[in-house]
C-alpha cells in the first residue's frame, strides 16, 4: 500500500463525512443516543451493585457469651473464630455496652431501662463478619459449638433472603447490561447499513471502474471509526456531566443515600465509550459494505 | 486480443438476449457492434467486463477465459479495460476532476502522474474547464466526455464504448471518435457500440451487426447498413 | 380523494415495504429495539414508584398515652386525631399490646423483660398513618397538645429522610422516562429519515412529472404507520413475555421482594407501544420527507 | 404557447448557461432546438418546467407566467407538460408498466382508462413485451422508451423532448420521430432537443439554433445546419 493510497483514504473519508453530512449527522447521533442509554443504564447498575454490596455488608452474627467467660476466655475465643473460614471480623461488645445499645434502641423510650442498671441482665458478646451471606450457614453452628458461647443469633431468614435478593439483582442487571449492550450495537450498526445502502450505487460503479474490495472499504471504515468515536466521546461526556450533576444534587438533598462517587462510576466512561463507538463504527462499516462489493 | 465461443445470455425473466453468438476481435481492431435496440449489444459489453456471466459459452479476453477469474483477480482484469458505460455511471459526489482522478487512484498512480495525465485527458474531451463541477452540473453531453475521459485516463489495451456519442451534437462526437481512432491507431483495440450510422459509414471500420441476439452480419470495412 | 387514489396509496405503501425489504426491516427493528429499551425502564420505573409508594406506608406517628386515661377519653382522643388533616388511620395499642410487641422485638432475648409483666411500666399508644410525609410536620404537634397524650414519636429525621428519597427516586425516573422516550423519538426518526434519503431521487422524480405533495406523501406515511405499529407491537411482545417471566422466576425464589403483578405493569404495554410506535412511524415519514419535496 | 422574454440563467458557480434568450411558440408548432453539447439547452427545458428558476426574465406558458406560481400550482402546471429527460428519470422500484401508470395515477385517472390506455401507449413505443420489466432491466434505447412513453400517455397539451432519440438505433428514431410528429399533428405542440442532423434535416420543421447561451438562428423549415 503506498503512502499515496493511505493519503488517499483518510482524505477521502473526510470528505465523505462532510458530503454525506446527513447521514454522518444521523450516524453520530445515533452511537451517541444509544450509548448515552447504555451508560445511564451502566452507572444504574454500577449503583444498584454499590448498594447490594453494602446490604451485605450490614449481615452479621452475634454470639452470646456466658456471664461466667473471663477476659483470658474471652481472647481464647476471639482467635478461635476468627480462625474459622469465612469469617471477615471479631468485635468484642461488653456487659456495659450492650446495656447502652439496648438504651439507645428504646429511644425515647429509655427511662423504661432504668432497673436494669443495678444487675444488668445482658449478656456480652461478638458481632462478627463474614465474607458472603453464604457463609453464615457454615460459620454459625461452629462458633455455637465453642465453649463459653450462650447462643448465636444470626437472623437465618434475613441473611438468605439478602442474599437472593443481591444476586437477583446482580444477575438481573448484568442482563440487561448484555441485552443493552446488543441492542445498542444493532441500532448503531442498523444506522450505519442505511448510510451505505444508500451509496451502494455509488460503490457499484467503484467495483465496475476496476477499484479492489479494500481500495472501497477503507474509506468506509475510517468514516465509521471517525464517527463512532465521535458519537461515543460525546454520550460519555454527556453522561459523565449528568452524573456528576445528579451525585452532588443527591448528595446536597439527602444525606443517608449517596451516589456512587462520579470519579469511581463514570470517569473511565470516555476512553470506554469512545473506544466502544470507534470499534461498532468500523465493524459496522465492514460488515455492512461487504454486501454491496460482490458485483 | 477478445473472443466470444458460443456465448448464449438468457436473463432471469427468460428473455434469451444472445443466443450462440461466436467472434474474434484481433489486437489493435476497431470494431463497431451495431443494431437495432434491444439486440444485446449493451450485453456483450456486460459480458466482457463481468457485469453479468453469460448462461453457456466462453469468453476469452488476452488469452484469459474471463469465465473461469477468481472474485480476486476481477478487479485487475477490469482495470485493463477502458469502459463508457451506456449510463454513464459517475460518481455523483466526485468533481469531474476527481471522478478522473479516481480511475488512475485504484491503479495506485502517483501523485505525480495523476497530476499531469488528468488535465490532458481532460483538455482532450475539452471540459477543462469543466474540472470542478459535480456531474449533476454538467450537461448530458459533458458527462457523456468525463465517461470517455475516465475510461481512457490510464491508456488501456482494450476500450469498449457504448453509445459513446448518443447525447453529443455531430461535431462534438466527430471530434470524440477522431480521438478514439488516434487512440485506437496508438494500439488500443476498441470495440464501439454505436447508432451514429453517419460515423459508422465515414470510418469504413469492421462492423458486426446483431439482431434480437444472433449476429447477422460480420463486415470488414462496413457500413451501418440499416435503415431505407 | 377518489377511492381509486386511496387504493392505490395502500397498495403503494405496502409495495413500498416490500421492495425497500432491507429499509423496512431495519426501521421495524429500530423501533422496536428502541420502544423495548423504554419499556424496559418503564417496568423499572412502575416497581421503583410501587417500592417507594410502599416505604412511604410504612411512615407512623406513635402517640404514647398517659396511664390515667380511661376508655372514654380514649375514644374521645381518638375521634379528635382521625379529625386532623391528613390522618388517615388510627389505631390503639393497649399496654399489654406494647410489651408483647417489646418482648417481640427483644427477640431470643426476651428472657430479659421477664420482670416487666409484673408492673407494666410500657404506655398504651395511637399509631397514627398519614397521607404523606410531609403531612407529618403538620399533624404531630397537634397531636401533642391533645390532653392525655404522653409523647409523640415520629421519627422526623427519618421521615425527612424518607420523603426526600422518594421524591429523588419519582422525580428522577420521571426525568429518565421523558430522556428516554425522546431518545426513542428521536432514533426512530434519524431511521427514517435515512430510509427516505436513500429513496430522494424517486421523490425529486414524482415531483417533476407533476404529483402534488400529498400524492407523494401518503404512502410514505402509510408505510411509516405500519412499520412503527409492526415494531412497537413487537417491542411490547417482547417486554410483556420478559416482564411476565421476571415476575414469576422473583416470585418463586425470594418472597419478601416481588415485582408488580404483570397484569398491572405491562399489560397495557401492548397497546401503548403499538399506538406510540404508531405515530413516531407517521409523523417521522412525514417529516422526514418534506425536505425532499421542495423541487 | 410558449414566450421566452429576455431570459438569463446564471448557475450558482456563476455559469452563464443562458443570456437573454427570447422566443416564441404557437400553439400547434414542432420546433426543434439544436446546439451543441453543453449550449443552454436542457437548461431551457429544465425552465420551462420549473426545474430551476431562471435569474432574471419572464417565462409565459398557455398565458401564464410561470415564475409567478404558487408552489401549491406547479404540479398543475407540470401535468399539462409531458416531458422526456434526456437522463430518463424512470422510478427504479416500478415496472414498465407501473411507471407508465403513476403519470395517469397522479392526475386520478379512472381504473378504466388507465387500464385501456397504458397498454395501447407502450404498444406505441414498441414495448408492450416488456411491460414487466424493471428499468434496470431495459436495454437504453427501451429505456428512453419508456420515457416517452409515460410523457405522452396523458395527452399533454405541450411535449417536451430533450434528445428523445440519442439511445436508439435510426429505425427506432425514426418510428419515434413520426409518432411525436403524429402528436403533433393532432394538436400538441412539441419542443424537441436533438442532435439527430438527418431527422431534423428531414422533418423541416422550425429550428431554433442555440450556442454558448445565446440564440444564434431561428429558422422556419430549417435544417441543424452544423457539422462541416
Ligand atoms: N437484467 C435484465 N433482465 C431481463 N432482461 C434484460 C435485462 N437486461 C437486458 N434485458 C433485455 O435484453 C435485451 C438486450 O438488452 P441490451 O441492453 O443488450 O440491448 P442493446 O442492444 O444494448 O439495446 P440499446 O441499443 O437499446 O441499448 C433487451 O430486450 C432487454 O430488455
Ligand atoms: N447545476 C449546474 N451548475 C453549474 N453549471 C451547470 C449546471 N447545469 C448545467 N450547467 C452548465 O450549463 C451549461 C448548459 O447546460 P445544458 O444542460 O443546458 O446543456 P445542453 O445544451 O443541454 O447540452 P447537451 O447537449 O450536452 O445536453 C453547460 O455548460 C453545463 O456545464
Ligand atoms: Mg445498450
Ligand atoms: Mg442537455
Amino acid at each position: 500500500m503506498r503512502i499515496n493510497t493511505i493519503k488517499y483514504y483518510i482524505k477521502e473519508s473526510l470528505k465523505s463525512v462532510y458530503r454525506n453530512r446527513i447521514m454522518s449527522l444521523a450516524s453520530i447521533t445515533t452511537v451517541a443516543a444509544t450509548l448515552f442509554i447504555l451508560g445511564v443504564f451502566m452507572a444504574l447498575a454500577i449503583n444498584v451493585n454499590r448498594f447490594a454490596a453494602n446490604v451485605e455488608d450490614m449481615i452479621e452474627i452475634t454470639a452470646f457469651l456466658k456471664d461466667d467467660v473471663t477476659t483470658l476466655k474471652q481472647q481464647e475465643l476471639e482467635r478461635q473464630i476468627r480462625e474459622i473460614q469465612g469469617v471477615v471480623s471479631v468485635e468484642y461488645e461488653s456487659k456495659e455496652k450492650a446495656l447502652e445499645k439496648f438504651k439507645e434502641q428504646l429511644g425515647e423510650n429509655k427511662d423504661l431501662a432504668k432497673g436494669l442498671e443495678e444487675s444488668n441482665p445482658l449478656p456480652a458478646s461478638f458481632i462478627i463478619k463474614v465474607d458472603s451471606p453464604d457463609s453464615v450457614e457454615y460459620v454459625s453452628p461452629r462458633i455455637a459449638q465453642l465453649e463459653g458461647v450462650l447462643k448465636v443469633k444470626d437472623a437465618k431468614k434475613t441473611v438468605q433472603t439478602i442474599g437472593k435478593l443481591v444476586k437477583i439483582v446482580r444477575y438481573s442487571s448484568t442482563v440487561l447490561m448484555i441485552i443493552l449492550g446488543t441492542i445498542s450495537i444493532f441500532l448503531i450498526s442498523n444506522t450505519i447499513k442505511l448510510t451505505v445502502f444508500a451509496r451502494k450505487r455509488e460503490i457499484s460503479i467503484m467495483k465496475y471502474i476496476g477499484a479492489t474490495d479494500w481500495f472501497i472499504r477503507w474509506p468506509f471504515i475510517l468514516e465509521g471509526l471517525l464517527l463512532g468515536l465521535i458519537g461515543g466521546f460525546i454520550a460519555a461526556l454527556i453522561v459523565e456531566n449528568a452524573y456528576t450533576y445528579a451525585a452532588n444534587a443527591i448528595k446536597h438533598n439527602i444525606m443517608i443515600f449517596t451516589l456512587v462517587p462520579p470519579q469511581e462510576a463514570v470517569k473511565q466512561f470516555w476512553w470506554q465509550f469512545s473506544l466502544l463507538g470507534t470499534l461498532i463504527g468500523g465493524f459496522g462499516s465492514y460488515i455492512s459494505i461487504r454486501r454491496f462489493l460482490s458485483v | 486480443m477478445i473472443e466470444l465461443k458460443n456465448v448464449s445470455k438468457v436473463y432471469k425473466n427468460n428473455h434469451i438476449a444472445l443466443s450462440n453468438v461466436n467472434f474474434k476481435v484481433q489486437k489493435g481492431e476497431f470494431v463497431f457492434l451495431v443494431g437495432p435496440s434491444g439486440a444485446g449489444k449493451s450485453t456483450i459489453l456486460k459480458l466482457l467486463m463481468k457485469e453479468i456471466e453469460p448462461t453457456s459459452g466462453d469468453i476469452v479476453v488476452n488469452n484469459v477465459n474471463i469465465t473461469n477469474l477468481k472474485r480476486k483477480e476481477i478487479p485487475y482484469y477490469r482495470r485493463s479495460i477502458g469502459v463508457v458505460f451506456q449510463d454513464f455511471r459517475l460518481l455523483p459526489d466526485k468533481t469531474v476532476y476527481e471522478n478522473v482522478e479516481f480511475a488512475m487512484q485504484i491503479v495506485e498512480a502517483s501523485h505525480k502522474d495523476i497530476k499531469k495525465r488528468v488535465p490532458q485527458v481532460l483538455d482532450m474531451v475539452g471540459l477543462y474547464s469543466k474540472q470542478k463541477n459535480y456531474p449533476h452540473q454538467l450537461s448530458g453531453g459533458e458527462q457523456q466526455r468525463v465517461a470517455i475521459a475516465r475510461a481512457i485516463v490510464n491508456n488501456p489495451k482494450l476500450l469498449i464504448c457504448d453509445e459513446p456519442t448518443g447525447n453529443l451534437d455531430p461535431d462534438t462526437a466527430q471530434e470524440i471518435m477522431s480521438l478514439i481512432n488516434d487512440i485506437n491507431k496508438s494500439g488500443t483495440t476498441v470495440l464501439m457500440v454505436t447508432h451514429a450510422k453517419d460515423l459508422v459509414d465515414r470510418m469504413k471500420k469492421r462492423v458486426i451487426a446483431i439482431e434480437k441476439g444472433v449476429i447477422v452480419r460480420d463486415q470488414q470495412r462496413g457500413v451501418y447498413g440499416y435503415e431505407d
